[in-house]
């Protein structure tokens, strides 16, 4: 069988100049089929990671690190890679039917190229091969932001501030590699490991702590959030659905990766300053949710709030692994869940014609299945068993609980509180019935397959819960 | 060895200056002139870290192509000025 | 003290300036020159400390290269959507607003 | 209040980061002793275009990704309204032109072939190629371009298209980019000359797409 680590990368660059030569509105055929095939090769790649149970390794151009650039896919790469195509594939199945009625022409090779970016990003060991990559998905998410943005100033508003943010976070973490590779003349992650040690040269800690805080910008952690609500909710629901879903835990992945490989001996110490930014970004980041106006402003307010769990993590990492397979169960029920929930609140703004919480008065009826992904999905960002939310959130609490952090508790129990509250607004308002003037406005029924594929979602957000410990296990091999 | 050292102090400095001027002077189309100036310095710089091929690409691709974008977007090289 | 690293300076203290630009300008234009004199910074300091000790070391420079035609890109992909938001509001700076999110 | 704030943190994190930089010890791995000693293997002579599009090839197969992801983006937001005008013809630009064109199109060839063994390369070979077509349209000799056709799309792909075509080719003998050394000169040059077009026409038409 093929080699998955290079394909996965190149199969993606492919498509995406394939959709390019067929032009304008072409190629959702091809994105798709070849979505499908890179999910095979990463449930493949999963495979192998967890039969040998040791990270797999691909030394392109054959000269190996630190000379060339290795790729490297251990269980957390792994797992990311199958959330990604398993996220994009119902959402471009969604795209297919969503772009039909507003053209954006260019939506397919851009979308392969976050893929290829993504897909990049997770497999590179190479620091500055990692620039680029990270260069790839921020300049491919900006496009698809701005994509379809033809008639609405704000739309580009929000891709320029966007852009702004993800160039200056490229920016520090390019001058941290920089300063690293002055400093021990290599940029291979494997060669820089046994490297850096506690008594490091001070300049090697403030390279660490200038990637970091790129990174951290780069998903938004707050108080770095500010671009994200009105990027993600401003742009179409199909962008914002893989930009909130994916294209934040990216950047995330990579703080992950450095925290627990090179600079594990550096940072130890500041672990308790992204919990607490974390914390922050779930009590904020839900209390703008609770209070948005519009439905897609709601949902990215949610992401804020969602990713600040993922931050929570970092003083709980230890040998147990416990914060460990946390992360990995909110990054992947996460994922899944706000898809769904973009992907839902997508056919609720083409069926009622405006993108506001009032307006869904009704939809109950009319809407069943997209109205059921909502709440699915909502289960798993509250929290409630069986969802995969609940087993990250439960994971979490015995992470925090081993070490007595009780103040971490607190707010994770505040946060599926105040995630219930945001869902309900939507689901309540969706139960009453609409104002009689409006009833009759909208008749336009949406395609099957966007409400479809917003339940699959949606359900597999719930499901996942379910197959929890056959992601613990690919976790378990995931020593850096 | 001095003369060199020197000449990449004084050049440094012009190179900051410059950089300076382009963020702080009032008028936009002096800042991409003095943007370009800024490339053209780099372009020095680069060939006195003996890195030729950087050389060559910033002066072709930093202050050329960059340049006649940034000239481009304030409308100055078709007539109609935009500020 | 070695051209390398005295450039490595220059380029901390040219970075240092473009992030300050591109937090505090509001001129569009002017952001895009600000986030180049950042990029060219961080080269600086990539060649500069790599040939501290007075070699050429082609691997920053071949990094370089790279860099500077993904900056180069950037600034393409900034002034079209810069450009299309002029032809909307007639202005080269961006409507206030969503911005002030963080701030409460 | 917040504009001197931001500046005084600018000004401390480069005197810090100064600071910290005046004294390092001396690297741990010694690359440009690596690129020499494998240089026989890598198919070309200069150093810089070796580890460019050999030992760091990957990098560059995704930065021209970038650059044609840039291209797309510019197509995805450009206005398009009607047919794309010449500018006003300049006489004196127009005599430039008919100077400098022909000599730059030989530069740009020049360069490419340079590339294998002095500094040169297809970046710097394209980019002086884009300028000669960016000054043919302020010239007035050229039109602006609208949205491309198929041609034209062909020839933005094409070197990327080469490049991935040669990776993939590569990767069915068992290894991402791993050039034979006895084909690896024929290959990189094969690269090049596919960038060299596809560059050119990249960045000529980052300027005459958005014009």
């Amino acid at each position: 069988m093929a080699d998955p680590l290079p394909w996965l990368i190149l199969l993606p660059l492919l498509w995406a100049t394939g959709a390019f030569l067929l032009g304008p509105a072409r190629g959702a055929r091809l994105a798709i089929a070849g979505t499908a095939v890179q999910l095979w090769l990463a449930f493949a790649l999963a495979a192998k990671v967890g039969a040998e149970r040791t990270a797999l390794h691909h030394p392109v151009g054959g000269w190996g690190a630190p000379l060339g650039i290795d790729l490297a896919a251990d269980g957390l790469a792994a797992l990311l890679l199958i959330l990604t195509q398993l996220v994009a594939l119902p959402l471009f199945v969604y795209a297919r039917g969503y772009f039909a009625a507003a053209a954006a022409s260019w939506f397919w090779p851009l979308a392969g190229f976050l893929l290829a970016g993504m897909n990049a990003l997770f497999l590179s060991a190479d620091l500055f091969n990692l620039y680029v990559t990270l260069e790839l998905v921020g300049l491919a998410a900006v496009g698809l932001v701005a994509v379809g943005g033809q008639a609405a100033g704000g739309q580009l508003a929000a891709a320029l501030r966007y852009l702004f943010a993800t160039l200056v976070g490229a920016g520090f973490y390019l001058l941290g590699v920089a300063l690293i590779y002055g400093t021990y003349g290599t940029v291979s992650i494997a060669s820089l490991t046994p490297l850096i040690a506690a008594d490091a040269p001070p300049v090697v800690g403030f390279a660490a702590g200038l990637m970091l805080a790129g990174l951290m910008v780069k998903t938004a952690l707050f108080p770095f959030h500010y671009w994200l609500p009105p990027a993600h909710g401003g742009a179409p629901a199909p962008v914002s659905a893989l930009l909130s879903a994916l294209v934040v835990k990216a950047s995330f992945y990579l703080i992950l990766r450095l925290w627990l490989g090179p600079f594990a001996p550096l940072v130890q110490a500041a672990a308790w300053l992204p919990a607490l930014l974390g914390a922050a970004a779930i009590l904020w980041g839900s209390w703008r949710a609770i209070r948005a106006e519009r439905l897609k402003e709601l949902v990215a307010w949610s992401t804020v709030a969602q990713l600040g769990y993922l931050f929570l993590i970092f003083p709980l990492l230890g040998d147990d692994r416990l914060a460990l397979h946390a992360g990995g169960m909110q990054v992947v029920s996460h994922g899944l869940a706000k898809a769904a929930m973009f992907a839902a609140v997508g056919v609720l703004i083409q069926v009622t014609g405006r993108d506001a919480v009032h307006a869904v008065a009704g939809v109950a009826v009319r809407l069943p299945v997209t109205l059921l992904a909502f709440g699915l999905a909502g289960v798993t960002l509250m929290g409630l068993p069986p969802s995969g939310g609940f087993l990250a959130k439960w994971l979490l609490i015995d992470a925090a609980l081993a070490r007595g952090r009780w103040d971490m508790v607190i707010v994770i129990l505040a946060g599926g509180l105040l995630a219930a509250a945001y869902v309900f607004r939507v689901l309540r308002q969706a139960f009453l019935l609409p104002p009689s003037g409006e009833r009759r406005r909208v008749e336009r029924r949406p395609a099957a397959p966007l409400e479809w594929a917003a339940f699959a979602l949606a359900a597999a957000s719930v499901l996942v819960g379910l197959r929890g410990m056959e992601i613990v296990r690919l976790l378990g091999g995931s020593a850096s | 060895m001095s003369a060199g050292f020197a000449f990449d102090l004084l050049l440094a400095a012009a190179l900051l200056w410059s950089a300076w001027r382009t963020l702080a002077t009032p008028d936009i189309f002096r800042a991409v002139i003095l943007f370009i100036v800024f490339g053209l310095l780099m372009t020095l710089v680069w060939a006195r870290l003996a890195a030729p091929d950087i050389a060559l690409a910033e002066a072709a691709i930093g202050a050329g192509l960059t340049g006649a974008l940034l000239l481009d977007a304030i409308g100055v090289l078709r007539g109609r000025k935009k500020t | 003290m070695s051209t390398g690293t005295i450039f490595a300076c220059t380029g901390v203290i040219l970075f240092a300036m473009g992030v300050a630009g591109v937090i505090l300008l509001d001129h569009l234009l002017r952001r895009i020159l600000a986030f180049n004199l950042m990029g060219s910074g961080a080269f600086l300091v990539l060649v500069g400390l790599g040939q501290r000790a007075g070699h050429p070391d082609p691997v920053p420079q071949a990094m370089v290269l790279t860099g500077i035609v993904v900056a180069v890109a950037a600034t393409a992909l900034a002034l079209a959507l810069a450009r299309r938001l002029f032809a909307l509001t007639g202005g080269y700076v961006l409507p206030p607003g969503d911005a002030r999110d963080g701030d409460g | 209040m917040k504009r001197a704030a931001i500046v005084a943190l600018a000004a401390l994190f480069a005197v810090t980061l100064i600071v910290l930089l005046l004294d390092l010890p001396a690297p741990a791995v010694d690359l440009p002793a690596a690129v020499g000693a494998r240089m026989a293997d890598s198919g070309v002579a200069h150093p810089v275009t070796a580890v460019l599009l050999n030992f760091r090839g990957y990098d560059t197969l995704l930065e021209i990704g970038v650059l044609l992801l840039a291209l797309i983006v510019v197509l995805a937001v450009a206005p398009r309204e009607g047919v794309a005008a010449l500018p006003r013809a300049d006489p004196v630009l127009q005599t430039l032109a008919r100077v400098a064109v022909p000599l730059m199109l030989l530069a740009g060839v020049y360069l490419l072939w340079a590339g294998a063994f002095r500094p040169g390369g297809a970046f710097q070979a394209g980019a002086v190629l884009a300028a000669a077509a960016v000054l043919l349209h302020l010239a007035g000799l050229a039109p602006a371009w609208n949205a491309p056709g198929k041609r034209l799309r062909v020839g933005l792909a094409a070197g990327f298209l080469v490049f991935l075509g040669v990776a993939a080719a590569l990767l069915a003998q068992g290894t991402l980019l791993q050039f034979p050394p006895a084909w690896a000169g024929a290959l990189i040059l094969l690269v090049e000359a596919a960038l060299t077009v596809s560059l050119a026409l990249i960045l000529a038409g980052l300027f005459l797409f958005l014009s």
